[in-house]
């Protein structure tokens, strides 16, 4: 039988190398001024966190400088009540929440920080039970919502209080109190998104395959969960700082010696009559980093549905 | 309707009883020793063992569950054999455990080997007397005495073996022989309002909560009034205004509000309103116990800070959710209809858009409490969130599950109002 | 029931002329729609059809002036009772909306604000245009809806949208749109998302309305047959410009536009088979706009394309017999003289053996869904078990490489009755064999090597692929999976299956966005076909797509059929498609098969009373063709409490024909009436008395 | 002003060792303030003492060792200067403390809460902010030579808020809830030189006399320990549903972890300047809330006071227009402590290079903004009366470096330093690292919650522990620093035949210069080879609203409201 061409269909048949495709993908945040925005933001911090892994102004621990100062050509951001740099200790401060993580055994440090690796739990607690309730539904699905409801029905900051007043202070009693706190949310936006896409044909399809349900789940349905995951996560990542801050301000918080946003506010509200800057900067720090995540995940959002639309 | 009212009561049950065996494992059980925590750090193992013993810490973990939820005086009328009533304490006012024998209040006591009989008077004092044979004889020939004892304990004694236990007075711990061989601490259980003693306080639970709930809600409910309208309105009128500059403005500013976190507008609050212009209470001093209806200004500032946060959140999603319902095909209908603008907006866009962020807002009563929080520790406000805050910091654990119980609670029941909000406006729900 | 606007009669309600719509989209602007031009007389329904994308509902927007925030009129104007509507205010054009010009649409359900009473949403055409009282009101919207048909119209007042059923609210919608007596109704796919026979229902309203109201309709339609039965005048569409614009006779008759003859010969005639005609599907697809080409837009899928249409554009012009067409060459072209290109030839249909060995056996399947209840006991789960009998009693066999094709309205459980077979459900009881396999249980009963045979083509183009994997991997998961194909071998054998598909191998990497809905539904019968399966379920595979690529998935599939040897169980609520493809055809309703035997025989007479009601529904794209009007009252009943005796006895227009009206069909269940060939009608009404009917359809060529 | 003259008959009379340390007062070799305790401690009422310390001071004590001395002089005088204009009376002064359960005022183990009955209830004695411990509800008191016999004369006319009139049975019922083991107060232990309530005999209605078992100097001050409220016969064990006192103010309201209110009483004994009763201020607020809020409400003006502000609240009010700050020198301190039973630290050589890493200046000035006294390493402030005056040591790394090496450590030494994250630990211990490192210590820090130090404070190598104030230099070294301690509060196990024989004869030795003499002994043996380095002493502040008259800040934070005055703002 003779095989024509569509003339349609005649595209140039090169496949796309890997770097391409990936920088495509990327291009797609460049196509929203408000997710460029949003990334530069966070870039901003990350990168002056990976600065500060190798080289900061000054110690960050160390009190060098006359107390309270206002910025100056020597510290462009002043100093604290301490005498401290106060920019060293921002810069410092983007490490544990965004860069490492300190295990409690021998002062070992992970890579990754703890509000990513809340996040990254929460999604995967979340992504699993919300795929099962989702995707296998009746009894599952019950018992899994009934489940997420209690969870949910916990103010979050009771329940990092909780969570903390039970376990103690760490960095990974805070990553585990984000997983805990955050995977209600995932699973809730998974399953909604998993009871969509299981209605697809391809589903279907994978079904009268006899695919296992791992399969369908982890395989079919997930990869098609993506995009608003990874929205949702950008989110999660601005919250589980400002609950980190929040913690931190608590003074429960990610232990010392690394600074702590948060607790550089809390430190520092004390002296705000005399000394405004080390209440600023820090929260300065908090709030972009936070609204900085909040527009790249906007700007990523418009984009994809424009382009599933 | 009927149906989604019930099932929504329904998990409402199941979910309350789930958190409070999540809080129970996670407190009673996880957080170590409890007993470190009231003896303190200089205690020694022996002392500990002793005083778990008394304090029923070694029941299993079911057993110590239903005790705290529901109580065990009905498990230990069982052992003593009398009705076990409580009845005030003249000086304090605190409830005390007694057993009802022929309607004398009475309690024992064992001193020397003898077993005294406590009875208790008109005006609250006892009178003590030797008890008569109660001992019974089990199997093992041992002669025993299940009654209740002056520390609210049901409590078995054994005759001539008094244990020798570390008794915790006042005065710290002192060792006493003459003791009983097992303890049921005796409770009502937090469903019946009995959520134990403050380990901070050292007074019931429920007694120092109440006027912490109260100023809360009082809190809470004024921000959610000042909130609400705000936000839908703003929310509504970014939403049909999706793209212009006045939506821009609504979104950035609402934006830069919700990612400040709490903590640092209340500090700059307090610094501009507080200190500088002195305009306003700084921190919610309360010199009385109805400060904040004498000086409302009190509220002023906390009850800004709440709204700052949660204003901006409550904006974005009435504000999503007004766009969504602009692009709506009955919206388009509403408008090829040649209805007026405002028409369209008030009596076709608003309802419906109204619908999800409802529901939503309601679920987001539990990020206005974690909020309260924050908020209630930055201005130092005599409220349930600062209670729990302390609580877990003192690690005081039972007013932390009284007060995250409640939490819990207030979400819950803000969760039904949503729901039926949510029914009220939505006809395929109300008329399915 | 005729009232007069004041305005002058004779001159044209509507008049477009060289409209052109743009869009502004990042970096420059799209335009949609250009040079447009037509009139709308009183009395008179204009229809638009084209395929989607070509800019059709465009119009319709550009005449309300409702183009979004990015869309404006570019060119051209528009004229209403003769005045300019084209840069009117929004005040003024907003008091000609719903009261001169009214609007219905594709979904009544979406339409309807879901939260308002029927009544408030009616009353307030009038209350606001009219200053009409409420009571007054109220008064006109029960009499108009009793005009519209609507059973219980009082009632239907206090209504919201979703207590009522799609045809009636389709109706709330044409009630609402007629209120005010406009002189301009818009029809945008006011059908589409009904069934045939509510749609049939629907369609005889709008003419009926369109004789007594006198108002100019403007009806947008993707289905020829549909605007052949409303219509007097159509327009056709293509790639934002109109094409062709005559009379419907001409436009059915005498196709002037390339494109408009290709549209008539990819749509099968009803009761026309495989055997005895051949569709023939255009090539290419619809450009996109911003990537239209010079000159004429058919030009790259045209038969006729000569360097002139490259180089020019062709004007819409008026031909001497009064058809305006745009096309450089149209008098020159005979479609009768056409012959289709190799790449749009079909295939043969070969006939498989007399051999009637049966590949699936199928005996009183059931399957029944348990539901819960509203009520209190229902949630404490204290009352008795309620089930939805979506498959009562199936029993049917389908030779090996034959076609069985089941056809009936939503919800008759066709789509149950696959799935039973395909095993994402389990029967509730019957028997079911595969070659002698049981196959009644679910997939997770059944061994590898039969889940291999049964596979199944889908409905819908955009899901039917996985978005995040491309063709090559999703063609290719079969084959592994199975193990039918050695690992290092799929690729070849995916490109294969891809060339069977008339696809180039250049797809292989391609993911699904890139593709276009045919190709998506070609990549999905290729993936279907990739373990090599010997049953292949098709759910309504051509159902969502262009009439045009329509053609050319059908003849793939026969192509396949050809190929392979496959068996193939087809379903699809088109008669005509279905009688097409099928060699034999079950006709369902309420989860009972109503009749079944080999296609031809459904068909023609006699039919079972439902057979003939959803005959007599089919729009047909032949405005000659005379065809029985016979209407069914009511609406389907529910599932889970099915009418006794016959399911059908509530609506059936055929019980009076029995004794006491038809007392036996609601007491006892209709015996199955067999002839030799194995038709089989289940019905009460004698054989005999059913081949008394007229057929339902008769054309000049054949009777059906 | 005309000098009041007292007859050294009179003091003789009082106790005999009276003239002689008058003697070394007029000479110049005791300070105005070690006579006044020295005085007073024997029985001389603090008026008296006061005038006498006027007469035989010469033009300026000689310089006494601490500078908080110098400024608490200042303020009592800059009060005394206030109380001769014109008094106001009313106001009321609100103050931010946290409240606690308060039951009976024997029991009591926080300041805050005697900081309540305080202002209802009254000791028989009163340790003033200058250290100094005067009769209060006594009139007088009178201890034998051996030290054994305590008389105690109680003041007559004393009225209870409920109209009784303090008599010696109420004293003696007080005695008894101290001495009864079932109370549980802390005064039991503080009182261990009396066997029991048979030990202390009713004279006559104003007239109580203690039979010590043991010699004991330190009766006067331990009146005035925090929980030594004097109660009424009738106490049943609840002071706040049972509010009788002695004190100026009426118990209007106590809810724990909200507030406690005050009024004035209108009956009260001692008499104001103006010849009316005391008090001056017509109510007395505490709010409950925690420091931070209360150093909000304090800067913004809701409240006049903040209890026992932090260094860094301290930081935070310092510049507060309309605050005064009242510094006071005390004997808390942050003690760096080895533990010698545990190598690398049983090398005395380890210890004192690791002491002369401390550059107390330096260390002072991060941990505690420079608010304290420096110190020298052994447990003695110099706010206790018989402080030998040192030399501060010198940061010495260098020296630290070759004591080191001799000890075995050529190439420096890994240490662990354990702390809580309490009050400036972390900031202490951050210090020492840095300025540790030029000696050659590494030292690692591991810092914990504060329950999570004191899980292990006696049991760690190498730690910071808090001590609070103890009036007397003998009444912290036993609890610390000899062998009967260890397995209690020795948290270093360090044990010094020599230092313990110096300490008991310290102990029992009346005469603070002779004492003096011992304690530089001491010093010099805890400096040479003992377990602790320390660096500083802190201060504390008190710190109210300007328009507070005669405010006075106590070492221990006690609210001293009966004399203050609130001037129109």
């Amino acid at each position: 039988m003779a095989v024509a061409q569509p003339t349609a269909g005649a595209v140039p048949s090169q496949a796309p190398s890997r770097w391409a495709k990936m920088w495509k993908s990327l291009s797609i945040i460049f196509e929203s001024r408000i997710a460029t925005v949003g990334m530069v933001l966070v870039l901003f911090w990350v990168i002056l966190g990976l600065i500060s892994l190798v080289w900061t102004p000054y110690p960050p621990n160390a009190s060098e400088f006359t107390q309270n100062l206002p910025p100056n050509t020597t510290n462009w951001l002043g100093t604290d009540h301490l005498g401290r740099d106060i920019l060293s200790r921002l810069m410092v401060g983007t490490q544990v929440i965004l860069l490492k993580t300190r295990l409690p055994w021998g002062g070992l440090v992970f890579p990754i920080g703890v509000a990513i690796w809340g996040v990254i739990g929460s999604v995967l607690v979340g992504a699993f039970l919300g795929l099962n309730a989702g995707y296998r539904g009746g009894w599952w699905d019950q018992v899994t919502m009934q489940f997420l409801d209690a969870l949910i029905a916990f103010p979050v900051i009771v329940l990092y209080l909780v969570v903390i007043a039970a376990l103690g202070q760490g960095d990974l009693v805070v990553i585990l109190a984000i997983t805990v706190t955050g995977a209600p949310g995932v699973a809730r936006l998974v399953r909604s998104l998993a009871l969509d896409i299981k209605t697809r044909d391809y589903i279907r399809a994978a079904e009268t395959r006899g695919e296992s349900p791992w399969y369908v789940m982890f395989v079919e349905i997930l990869p098609n969960a993506r995009g608003p995951l990874i929205v949702d996560s950008m989110l999660r990542v601005g919250y589980a700082i400002f609950a980190i801050g929040t913690l931190g301000f608590l003074g429960i918080g990610l232990p010392p010696p690394d600074p702590d946003w948060g607790n550089m506010v809390n430190e520092a509200r004390k002296n705000i009559f005399s000394n405004q800057w080390a209440v600023v900067w820090p929260s300065v720090a908090i709030a972009s980093l936070v609204i900085g995540l909040n527009l790249f995940a906007d700007g990523l959002r418009e984009e994809l549905t424009r382009y599933q639309k | 309707m009927a149906r989604f009212i019930i099932r929504s009561l329904v998990s409402t049950f199941i979910t309350l009883i789930i958190v409070s065996v999540a809080l129970f494992l996670l407190l009673e059980v996880g957080s170590g020793d409890i007993t470190v925590k009231i003896l303190g750090v200089f205690s020694t193992p022996e002392q500990r063992a002793s005083y778990r013993n008394q304090l029923g810490l070694d029941d299993p973990v079911y057993l110590r569950y239903i005790d705290w939820l529901i109580g065990n005086e009905w498990r230990a009328e069982r052992q003593v054999g009398f009705d076990l009533v409580t009845a005030p304490n003249p000086q304090t006012g605190e409830d005390t455990w007694w057993a009802d024998v022929d309607g004398q209040l009475i309690r024992w006591s064992l001193e020397e080997g003898e077993l005294m009989k406590l009875v208790r008077q008109e005006d609250g004092s006892t009178v003590a007397s030797l008890a008569d044979a109660v001992w019974t004889t089990d199997e093992g020939g041992q002669e025993s005495f299940w009654g209740v004892d002056d520390k609210n304990n049901a409590v078995k004694w054994v005759r001539g073996e008094g244990a020798e236990v570390w008794v915790l007075t006042k005065a710290g711990l002192r060792k006493e022989g003459d003791g009983p061989q097992d303890y049921i601490p005796l409770r009502k259980g937090l469903i019946r309002g009995d959520a134990g003693k403050s380990l901070q306080y050292g007074r019931p639970v429920s007694v120092t909560l109440w006027p912490r709930v109260r100023n809360t809600l009082v809190l809470a409910g004024v921000a959610f009034l000042v909130v609400m309208p705000l936000a839908l309105i703003f929310g509504i009128i970014a939403g049909i205004n999706e793209g212009k500059p006045i939506d821009r403005f609504i979104s950035v500013t609402s934006l830069g509000a919700t990612a400040t976190p709490e903590f640092v507008t209340g500090i700059f609050l307090i610094l501009i309103f507080g200190i500088w212009l002195q305009w306003l209470p700084a921190v919610a001093i309360f010199t009385s116990a109805d400060a904040i209806f004498e000086n409302p200004a009190l509220l002023a500032l906390p009850v800004l800070t709440l709204t700052a946060v949660e204003l901006g959140y409550v904006i974005r999603m009435t504000r999503a959710s007004m766009v969504e319902v602009m692009g709506s095909p009955y919206i388009r209908t509403a408008i090829l209809k040649g209805m007026p603008y405002w028409r369209v907006v008030a009596r076709h866009a608003v309802r419906n858009a109204l619908m999800a962020p409802i529901t939503i807002i309601m679920l987001h009563v539990n990020w206005l409490i974690g909020g309260v929080v924050v908020v209630e520790t930055i201005f130092g406000y005599p409220g349930l969130g600062k209670y729990i805050f302390d609580a877990a910091i003192f690690g005081d654990v039972n007013a932390v599950e009284a007060a995250a119980m409640l939490t819990v609670i207030i979400a819950v029941l803000t969760r039904i109002l949503g729901d039926l909000a949510y029914t009220f406006l939505n006809p395929r729900i109300r008329y399915a | 029931m005729t009232r007069t606007n004041g305005k002058v009669p004779g001159g044209p309600v509507l008049s477009v002329e060289d409209l052109a719509v743009a869009y502004k989209i990042r970096g420059g602007e799209i335009e949609a729609v250009q040079d447009v031009t037509f009139d709308i007389q009183r009395g008179e329904a204009h229809g638009i059809v084209g395929e989607s994308g070509c800019g059709k509902s465009t119009v319709t927007w550009a005449i309300l002036n409702f183009l979004g925030a990015n869309g404006y009129v570019k060119r051209g104007g528009i004229k209403f009772l003769g005045q300019e509507l084209v840069g009117r205010s929004g005040e003024e054009l907003r008091r000609l909306r719903g009261d001169q010009i009214a609007m219905v649409y594709q979904d009544p359900m979406q339409a309807l604000n879901p939260s308002m009473r029927l009544g408030d949403q009616m009353k307030e055409v009038l209350t606001v245009h009219r200053g009409l009282s409420d009571k007054e009101a109220e008064k006109r919207c029960i009499s108009m809806l009793e005009r519209v048909y609507m059973p219980d119209a009082a009632n239907v007042m206090h209504r919201f949208p979703h207590q009522i059923s799609g045809g009636q609210q389709q109706r709330v919608v044409i009630a609402m749109a007629l209120l005010n007596n406009p002189a301009l109704l818009i029809m945008d796919e006011p059908t589409t998302a009904l069934d045939v026979t509510v749609e049939a229902a629907v369609l005889d309203l709008i003419a009926e309305l369109r004789r007594d109201f006198d108002t100019g309709i403007l009806f947008i339609s993707h289905n020829l047959g549909v605007v052949a039965r409303v219509c007097n005048k159509v327009g056709v569409m293509y790639a934002g410009e109109m094409v062709e614009v005559a009379t419907t006779e001409d436009i059915y008759k005498n196709p002037q536009h390339p494109y408009t003859q290709g549209l008539i010969r990819c749509v099968p005639k009803l009761g026309s088979d495989k055997a005895s005609s051949m569709l023939y599907p255009i090539r290419g697809r619809v450009p996109p706009p911003n990537n239209r080409p010079p000159g004429c837009v058919y030009g790259p899928r045209c038969d006729y394309f000569q360097d002139r249409c490259r180089e020019e554009r062709p004007e819409l012009r008026k031909l001497p017999n009064g058809v305006e067409v745009r096309c450089h060459f149209a008098e020159k072209i005979d479609p009768s003289k056409w012959q289709p290109s190799e790449d749009i030839l079909p295939p043969k249909v070969r006939q498989n053996g007399d051999k009637e060995e049966y590949i699936i056996e199928v005996k009183d399947l059931k399957k029944y869904y348990e539901v819960q209840g509203s009520s209190l006991k229902d949630v404490f789960g204290m009352s008795e078990p309620r089930y939805v009998k979506a498959v009562e009693n199936a029993t049917f066999n389908v030779p090996k490489g034959k076609t069985l094709g089941i056809v009936g309205e939503s919800g008759c459980g066709k789509s149950t009755l696959i799935k039973t077979i395909i095993g994402l459900e389990d029967s509730t009881s019957g028997d079911a064999e595969f070659l002698g396999l049981d196959i009644t249980g679910d997939l997770t009963t059944r061994t590898e090597q039969l889940i291999q045979e049964l596979q199944m083509v889908f409905q819908n183009p955009d899901s039917t692929m996985n978005p995040s994997y491309t063709v090559g991997q999703q063609i290719g998961r079969p084959m592994l999976r199975f193990g039918t194909v050695p690992k290092g071998e799929v690729r070849n054998e995916v490109i294969k299956l891809l060339n069977l598909m008339r696809l180039g191998a250049n797809y292989y990497d391609r993911l699904p966005r890139q593709l276009s809905g045919g190709e998506k539904q070609r990549v999905g019968i290729a993936r279907a076909l990739a373990s090599r399966p010997d049953l292949v379920l098709c759910d309504e595979p051509v159902s969502a797509l262009d009439v045009s690529v329509q053609a050319a998935v059908l003849n793939l599939l026969l192509e396949v059929q050809a190929e392979y040897g496959t068996t193939m169980i087809f379903i699809a609520h088109d008669l005509s498609v279905v009688r097409f493809f099928s060699d034999y055809v079950a006709v369902m309703y309420l989860g009972q098969i109503m009749e079944i035997g080999p296609a031809d025989a459904i068909y023609a007479l006699p039919y079972h009373p439902y057979t003939e009601a959803l005959l007599s529904a089919v729009p047909i794209p032949d405005p000659s063709a005379k065809q029985k009007r016979i209407r069914l009252e009511g609406t389907v009943p529910s599932a889970i409490s099915p009418p006794q005796g016959c399911r059908f006895n509530t609506r059936c227009p055929r019980r009076q024909l029995l004794p006491d009206g038809g007392k036996i069909c609601e007491t006892e269940t209709p015996p199955w009436q067999e002839d030799e060939r194995g038709h089989r009608i289940f019905c009460h009404i004698p054989r005999e008395t059913l081949l008394t009917f007229e057929p339902v359809i008769q054309t000049k060529e054949r009777a059906v | 002003m005309k000098k009041p003259q007292i007859s050294e008959k009179y003091m003789e009379k009082i106790h005999p060792a009276i003239p002689d340390a008058y003697q070394k007062l007029k000479e110049g070799r005791v300070s105005r303030r070690d006579f006044m305790r020295f005085a007073t401690l024997l029985g001389l009422s603090a008026g008296a003492a006061s005038i006498a310390a006027q007469c035989g001071a010469p033009a300026q004590p000689a310089a006494p060792p601490a500078e908080g001395g110098e400024e608490a002089a200042p303020a009592t005088e800059e009060a005394a200067a206030a109380s001769g204009g014109a008094i106001k009376r009313g106001g009321t002064w609100t103050s931010s403390m946290q409240l606690q359960l308060l039951d009976h005022p024997a029991r009591l183990s926080w300041v805050e809460g005697a900081n309540i009955v305080r202002q209802f209830g009254e000791y028989l004695t009163e340790t003033g902010p200058d250290n100094i411990t005067r009769p209060y509800l006594l009139d007088r008191w009178e201890a034998s030579d051996d030290v054994m016999t305590w008389d105690l004369f109680l003041r007559e006319g004393i009225l209870f808020n409920n109209g009784d009139e303090l008599t010696a049975d109420d004293v003696i019922f007080t005695f008894s809830e101290w001495l009864n083991p079932d109370v549980g107060s802390s005064m039991l232990g503080l009182l261990s030189y009396l066997s029991g309530i048979q030990d202390v005999e009713k004279v006559d209605d104003y007239h109580i006399r203690l039979n010590l078992q043991t010699p004991n100097i330190g009766v006067p001050e331990h009146l005035f320990h925090y929980p030594a409220i004097v109660l009424h016969r009738n106490f049943e064990g609840d002071i706040i549903q049972q509010p009788v006192g002695t004190g100026a103010f009426l118990l209007e309201e106590y809810a724990e972890g909200e507030r406690a209110v005050f009024k004035r009483r209108e009956d009260y004994w001692r008499m104001g300047e103006d010849g009316s009763p005391l008090p001056y201020l017509d109510e007395l607020i505490y709010v409950s809330t925690d420091k931070d809020a209360g150093v909000a409400a304090l800067q913004s003006g809701q409240v006049n006071s903040l209890y026992d502000p932090r260094p860094s609240d301290f930081q935070a009010l310092k510049d507060v227009p309309g605050l005064t700050v009242r510094p006071v020198s005390t004997a808390q301190c942050l003690v760096l402590r080895m533990r010698v039973d545990v190598e690398p630290w049983t090398d005395v050589r380890v210890r004192n290079a690791l002491k002369m890493c401390q550059d107390r200046e330096k260390i002072m000035q991060l941990a505690y903004f420079g608010e304290g006294d420096l110190s020298i390493d052994a447990h003695v402030a110099p706010v206790h009366p018989a402080y030998c005056p040192k030399d501060i040591p010198a940061y010495d790394p260098e020296g630290a470096k070759a004591l080191l090496a001799e000890a075995g450590y050529p190439d420096g030494l890994t240490v662990t330093l354990a702390t809580k994250n309490d009050q400036q630990e972390p900031e202490l211990a951050q210090a020492l690292k840095e300025l540790a490192a030029a000696g050659g210590f590494d030292i690692q820090l591991d810092i914990t919650e504060p329950s999570g130090y004191w899980d292990r404070w006696t049991e760690v190598d190498l730690g910071i522990t808090s001590w609070t104030h103890r009036p007397l230099d003998t009444m912290v070294l036993p609890l610390a620093y000899i062998q009967e301690a260890i397995g209690a509060w020795n948290e270093t196990r360090w044990t010094d035949e020599e230092f313990e024989t110096l300490l008991r004869e310290a102990e029992g030795t009346l005469d603070v210069e002779a004492r003096r003499d011992l304690m530089c002994q001491i010093e010099d043996i805890m400096q040479e080879r003992g377990p602790i380095g320390n660096s500083f002493w802190k201060k504390i502040w008190n710190i109210t609203s300007s328009e507070f008259q005669n405010v006075q800040a106590h070492p221990t934070a006690y609210d001293l409201m009966y004399e203050v005055w609130k001037e129109d703002a």
